[in-house]
């Protein structure tokens, strides 16, 4: 359905800026995931009309106002649902979805768990923050277990979510994470998302500079972010470290993070990359929680399904070949008529 | 020529109205044979209204008082309302049913009993201490007991089915016994077992002998030797179906999609009653009407204002609990003034409640039930053929005006049926959009665009230059840009107030049936409006002095209804719900009503008002 | 001996009254400041009243309009109840800040300007084509217009901190420049920084120094030759404290759990202006208090639901949207009828509207804004220091009579503040629970055990031999299983309403302000209370005849409500909605009301009481 | 907080048997679920008085009606957030959640992945039926692509929730499947369900007589039920089929169906079961979804974790052994009072 119209003018980022003045806080991570999104629309070549962004509320659900392109700023949690709408009225539109870890885990869980499984073709940015932006500092869903915040003064109590696993488990078809301040690699991810047809779930590590500042210190910072990034590359064996000198093997069915400096594993032994490997993708996401292994990053998963949406449009079209196009006035006089004279 | 003509001997007896209440165990297919008569009878040409009434949404152990189900019709030859006062016959499938509904049956009525079934296990199930069909407890009804299974199985023994099986057509020699007594044709009964059971002949045989040997018992037996004859309604000239409210209000959507050549989306999530809109609706694919079951009510609501924002004709139902899920998301919609249709079938409450009764206690809820100053159009239909025209007209001010519309059906409009004029597809008015068709210069999104509707444009994604950005925060006049400015707020609020006024201008103003001044002025809304009618009609027959006005539009009410209702001494507003209205009348006009509150999962019926009016002004 | 006493060359002037505006940019510490010169004028012994105003919850951008924050304080040494109606001065800390507020300071108000900050660019953004403080744009107030900045970097050149730290002190030297102007001590605001800072003497110190430099700078410049004395209020004898209506109501809450000796949960979604009842109570886990941060609202409610039905004292707090997501879950509740306590601290609507304003727009959601008739008892705190005896009274009457309870507060109050007058712990009301103990024969969890009360018993899970089910689905009034029949869903119907109505026997009688008739009664609810109060004083000070009636309960209202209302001549209703009350008082009484709505996120000010006042009745 | 306090009279099934009338179709598998659970509990020896049933709405929700326990019949979906509540408020009780695939998986999604998060001792009943039963036959969240049903009379278009990899996905410390029908087992994971300690999620797939019957006949009927059921047993090798002769086999990081009769593999070649296996959980949980694999029934996955509701009170005891006991006469006076004489 998609109509890749060539645009007639060649599009800039400056094309994707609206006129709202941008209200996050100072060093907020939001400024950075809005500029590669605005760097990344371009390269679509797209007519800018034809995008759509919805969000539910929350910093990160401001971002709409902020692109050049429609926007809808809706309610708490609903983002996901909303979109799944103007997904379905009309399946022409590139449809964005902004929210938080607040707004899609917590009071949207079970709009974002139902688009996943349904697999409309929405793009999701998942500004994941560990942290309740707007209200000014309560824990999330994702928000690691004993933080003190606002709402438990004596720190948290509640285990979090590991969101590309819950993604898998709600069979979505498209999952990657990328992080606000690695701006090469998240317009790569941005673009991917764009490029996969089926939701895509693209949790992006985002700082929250007022309430949960330095979260994603450790893969951000020189020299330790290269032990701890473990960027996936399709077909690629899993390397990281400064000089690459670490891998993934898997022992069975179990990873196991090797030195490649020790003589005892070569490149050969690592386990590949396959976006397409389900069984791999959930190593992938297990392995983002587990203490002394580095933390995936690019596209965990991908397969390609059906759109709901096509299939919906499928299914008319069908009915309109069998059943021919719908006549009203056949229609009310279906079944037992009378005429009274 | 259909087979009952055929028949010589039969002495006849003219009656212009008659009510019959099927009544046996959920597993005896009384709403079948309830159906088939309602079928027959329409296009017989009768007029007539149906009740249908199940017990709850599980299947309660067989032979006891809570797994009884019913159907009651009642058909005539005169304009009627409702599906009647009192059953003239009740046909008791099974003890159970005859106890359940024997305190309805009408002095001197008819009891058709099914002796089958009145075994000493089902007696006790029911709570008879004994056999009533035995000792003279029944003396002040007709009693006709008949051993149907028996019957059945001699007429059906050449077909060779399994005992199992023949006990399946039982209801069927129940429907072709009232087929006798009504003096009713057989065949288009006939020729539904021939479409339902095309692939099994011998159950349509099967059926069919059921049916005729019901008939020829009537026929031939002494204990029915009348048989009554309705002749056909005088109705206004058309073409006519039988149809039930929640059939009907889904049409009016359809129509209504077709009306304003938008695209359509029903978005529901299954509750009932109002879980048939969706399953109906889902069976037009050829209509190119998407439906999508959510996975709650806050998701379809929230899908519904997405393909509304996107530009589809939107449309989510549900019942009350339901409702109470979608408020939040009803004020998105209010704020950002798109067109969004919500049906709320009603049911009775608090929360759970009693799901399959009816009520009308959701008034309340969809008239002021949300947070922040969230007015809305609240429109009710009245019976269930009404329910297109209300279905219709709520899609056309959506659209026209720019704002979210409440529909309020109920249990009884939406599971009853009547006969429907089939209006010519035509003749419904068109619906004018809002979309924009291309940005002109300095295209403002949230500005008004035509002052008499109250109504911006709808500028939907997909136009080149119209891209803009709304949502639920307060917006600014014109530009639809954030605002925290005191003064645009208080113009905000007072706007969406203003585009429900406005409403009131093309709506029809309030006439009082009957007289236009009087003792007693009967006020009502939605579902009561065939016992108010037949009440009134019967009190005016007696020379009393009472009205009736009937409202469709509560939000907002009819310019002139203050002075309609002036002009009678007394008004009394008749509600399944504790005076839901009565508070809004009271409010709006300062007037006393007379409160008359049903609340007991049943709809009125004409005697209760005409008693009420009796109690009131006393008999003429 | 408190330091500001020993200033010698003073020049005093005796007020009683004064209201004083900090505003500032988002990263200025307004709050602080403001909360400062309360806490001191509080335990200098003041009355006050404070409001706090702040623009969105994301940080616009620095020096922009859409970026002020403000505060606001009115202190007296008579009895007040507002924070005052327009500023006697106004601290701008930058250009936008006295854009934003300059419209509400009264004529010939002071304005203290920090010339530091009305640079270029900063007035660019605020929108002023030239500097205001250099023309003769503001020549009818007085201005003092002060380089705060080059002040405290010259005061804290010593201690060596970097420019941005000492920026950051400018508030402070403000502060003490406002001290000085109104002869306060600086201790408490010493004690305070001392706490606060406890790991960083050096700011401390450069805090410390900044006051004093504004203090100094006070008492030497000639701008400022006088300042003003307001002496102690008089108040009835007691301990006092200054605080805020959520932290009220959290101590209610707390304090409701003590007197009522159940365990207590508080089950909460965080939302803009409910969230800090959340924070607030989860600091008190040394009381036992469980506080549960839900997934959402429904969750919050439910699960409140959960420890209800499993013997606590539940509790649930949000907003509007919030309430609205909640209101299925509220009929649950009801037909169960546990006790519950349901908040609500209302803000700007519709849908996310303006969050960070005030309004008392959800009266209407939590009188009737529910599907099926589900009656609830409302009240609403009209003070901060009230919020306390609301939660408590909610409390009390959920347990005692097996309801659940809305209260309703609202952004003005949840955030400003007021001294509070603390009670005496062993003088408030013990309440008395329907636990049953063990099991007597034949126990019926449903049966109300208190016909006074209209209470059932609550029968929790874990006592031998009173193990029970109950739901959503209608009950039967005694056994409390699932019960289809139509006069038991009639009675509990009824039994409902009359749970609500007997509330009305505990609740005091409404008994008028003022004269008990007049010509005009001013009719309130909620937070508008100081308003009204002031108002009407203020009136009636000029010998109009107006009293003043303000209720705290909304549903039931008090019994003789009908006969004080019709003892005045006329009605007004002032509200921050669009005439919500006033819709339930014409329906109730049939009485002509008028209507005073402001719906622009701002409180009433006594002026705008006092002048309708006037324009309905003309001045005396 | 569990107190095995000795129950005085041996209890029997009698004892959990309600005085309602039972009201589920004639055939439902609800029945057999029903009288599982009245035989497990007698096992436990506790008090009756100490169970809570509480359920959401739906056909397999009326269960709490027909246990002679504590019952609490709640709202659509709600179910686990009351039940939270429950267990908050007094973590002495044996809290048990009955509900259905749309009561749980469709309108509860986001409370029922928020309990298994939180990891609360409850134990959940989820009772698959792949269908609405109770509004009369729509489809569920569990049901198969393309499936008739009410309010899809050309087709259901969604792809269906795999139950247990949303649960896995969700963090869940115990996921279990059995089936109406085979009551032993059922009653063994029933058992399982009630020791483990943290949230139980327990799949029962359960035969919906009238709108979807026959839906897990495969599993049920000799003789292809033993060719389509993989018993799991902790620590034993994944064995199935009639003879026992077929096997899961590990073939790096993906399962393999092997054929022990072949000669090419034995027994010591198949995987072992391992329930604390988080890695062989997520396979096992794929498995159940992909085309020639048998379905595992049994504990797919157990993890011993701290339960939410011990945290809470152990953080409350830790705050009154720090700060003592709170006073509310000092709370009350806390900051900065005066005194007016
Ligand atoms: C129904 C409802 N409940 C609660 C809120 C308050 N609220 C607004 S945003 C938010 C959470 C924001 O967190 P997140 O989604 O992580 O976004 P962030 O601000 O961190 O970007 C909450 C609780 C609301 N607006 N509506
Ligand atoms: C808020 C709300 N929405 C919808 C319903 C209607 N409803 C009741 S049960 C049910 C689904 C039942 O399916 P499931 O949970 O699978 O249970 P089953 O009947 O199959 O056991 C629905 C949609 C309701 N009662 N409340
Ligand atoms: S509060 Fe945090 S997430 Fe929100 S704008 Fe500020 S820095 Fe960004
Ligand atoms: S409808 Fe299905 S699930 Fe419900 S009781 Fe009947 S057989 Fe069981
Ligand atoms: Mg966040
Ligand atoms: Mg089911």
């Amino acid at each position: 359905m998609t109509t890749n119209v060539a645009v007639s003018h060649k599009q800039s980022r400056k094309d994707y800026v609206s006129d709202q003045v941008v209200r996050w806080c100072p060093g907020c991570g939001d400024y950075s995931i809005l500029s590669q999104v605005q760097k990344a629309f371009p390269e679509f070549g797209r007519p800018k009309e034809e995008f759509v962004f919805v969000s539910g509320i929350g910093c990160s659900s401001r971002f709409p106002y902020y692109m050049n392109t429609n926007g809808f700023h809706t309610i708490h949690g609903r983002a996901t649902a909303v979109a799944t709408g103007v997904k379905l009225a009309n399946p022409d539109l590139s449809v964005w979805v902004a929210t938080g870890d607040g707004d899609s885990l917590s009071i949207g869980g079970n709009h974002l768990i139902h688009l996943l499984r349904r697999n409309l073709d929405i793009n999701i940015l998942l500004f994941n923050n560990r942290i309740y932006g707007l209200t000014k500092g309560q824990y999330s869903p994702t928000s690691e277990m004993g933080k003190f915040t606002k709402s438990t003064p004596f720190g948290t109590l509640e285990r979090p979510f590991n969101p590309a696993a819950f993604a898998l488990g709600a069979a979505s078809t498209f999952i990657a994470r990328s992080l606000d301040m690695e701006g090469k690699h998240l317009q790569e991810m941005i673009t991917a998302s764009y490029r996969h047809r089926g939701t895509s779930f693209l949790e992006i590590y985002q700082n929250c500079r007022i309430f949960n500042d330095n979260a994603f210190i450790d893969l951000l910072e020189k020299p330790q972010k290269f032990e701890n990034q473990l960027i996936l590359e399709h077909y690629r064996p899993m390397l990281f470290g400064a000089n690459k000198s670490k891998g993934i093997r898997m022992d069975g069915h179990r990873p196991q993070v090797v030195d490649l400096d020790g003589g005892r594993y070569s490149v050969n032994d690592l386990v590949i990359h396959d976006k397409h490997d389900k069984m791999l993708a959930n190593v992938l996401c297990e392995l983002t929680y587990m203490p002394d292994f580095p933390t995936p990053l690019g596209i965990i998963y991908e397969d390609n399904q059906d759109t709901y949406e096509d299939q919906v449009h499928k299914q008319m079209d069908q009915a309109v070949a069998q059943l021919g196009e719908g006549d009203l006035e056949q229609l009310l006089h279906d079944g037992h008529t009378w005429e009274v004279q | 020529m259909s087979e009952t003509t055929k028949s010589p001997k039969k002495q006849t007896e003219q009656v212009s109205q008659v009510t019959i209440r099927f009544a046996g165990d959920s597993g005896d297919g009384m709403q079948l044979t309830g159906n088939q008569f309602s079928d027959t009878s329409a296009i017989f040409g009768n007029d007539l209204a149906t009740l249908p009434d199940y017990p709850s949404e599980i299947r309660a152990p067989a032979g006891s008082l809570a797994g009884v189900s019913s159907y009651q019709i009642q058909f005539a030859s005169v304009e009627i309302h409702t599906p009647g006062d009192e059953p003239d016959v009740l046909v008791a499938m099974n003890p159970a049913a005859l106890k359940v509904h024997l305190p309805d049956l009408r002095a001197q009525g008819t009891i058709i009993a099914n002796t089958a079934n009145f075994n000493k296990r089902n007696l006790q199930l029911a709570g008879w201490d004994e056999n009533p069909l035995e000792g003279d407890m029944l003396k002040d009804y007709r009693v006709i007991a008949v051993d149907m299974h028996a019957l059945v199985v001699d007429a059906l023994k050449d077909i060779g089915l399994p005992a199992k099986i023949m006990a399946r057509s039982t209801n069927m020699f129940a429907l072709g016994l009232l087929y006798w007594m009504y003096d009713r044709p057989m065949d288009s009964t006939f020729a539904f077992l021939e479409d339902k059971f095309q692939k099994r002949p011998e159950i349509i045989e099967a059926n069919k002998k059921a049916v005729r040997a019901g008939y020829h018992f009537g026929e031939t037996t002494e204990l029915t030797s009348v048989s009554y004859v309705v002749t056909k309604a005088k109705k206004p000239a058309g073409t006519y179906r039988n149809i039930m409210g929640n059939h009907a209000l889904a049409l009016g959507l359809v129509a209504a999609g077709k009306g304003s050549d938008l695209p359509f989306i029903y978005a529901g999530y299954p509750i009932t009653p109002a879980s048939d809109i969706l399953h109906i609706l889902a069976g037009y694919k050829n209509f190119r009407i998407i439906t999508f079951q959510a996975e709650d009510e806050i998701a379809a609501v929230t899908a519904a204002i997405g393909a509304a924002y996107a530009g589809a004709l939107a449309v989510t139902g549900t019942s009350g609990p339901g409702m109470a899920l979608k408020s939040e998301a009803l004020g998105l919609a209010v704020s950002a003034e798109l067109p969004l249709v919500v049906v709320n079938v009603q049911r009775g409450g608090p929360s759970t409640g009693m799901p399959t009764k009816t009520e009308q206690a959701d008034l309340s809820q969809a008239m002021i039930g949300r947070n922040g100053e969230t007015p809305m159009v609240v429109l009710a239909a009245s019976t269930p053929a009404d329910c297109f025209d209300t279905a219709y007209e709520a899609c056309q001010i959506a659209i026209e005006h720019m704002v979210p519309v409440i529909v309020l059906s109920d249990s009884y409009l939406g599971n009853g049926s009547e006969p429907w004029r089939i209006p010519d597809v035509n003749g419904l008015p068109k619906i004018k959009n809002r979309l924009v068709k291309e940005a002109g210069d300095k295209f403002q999104p949230f500005a008004i665009v035509d002052e008499k509707y109250m109504a911006r444009s709808w500028a939907i994604p997909g136009i080149p230059g119209l891209e803009h950005r709304i949502g639920g925060l307060e917006k600014d006049s014109l530009t639809g840009n954030v605002s925290g400015d005191f003064l645009n707020h208080e113009h905000m609020v007072d706007r969406r107030q203003k585009k429900i006024d406005v409403v009131a201008d093309r709506i029809p103003l309030a006439k009082a049936y009957g007289d236009e001044s009087g003792d007693l002025l009967v006020l009502g809304w939605g579902s009561t409006y065939g016992a108010i009618r037949s009440g009134v009609d019967r009190a005016r027959a007696k020379g009393v002095s009472v009205s009736h006005v009937h409202l469709k539009h509560l939000n907002p009410f009819p310019r002139n209804l203050g002075e309609v209702l002036v002009k009678f001494s007394r008004i009394l507003i008749p509600e399944m719900n504790k005076g839901q209205l009565a508070r809004f009348i009271r409010a709006e006009y300062l007037i006393d009503v007379l409160c008359y509150s049903k609340i007991d999962g049943r709809p009125f019926v004409p005697s209760q008002i005409e008693n009420k009016i009796a109690e009131i002004l006393g008999d003429a």
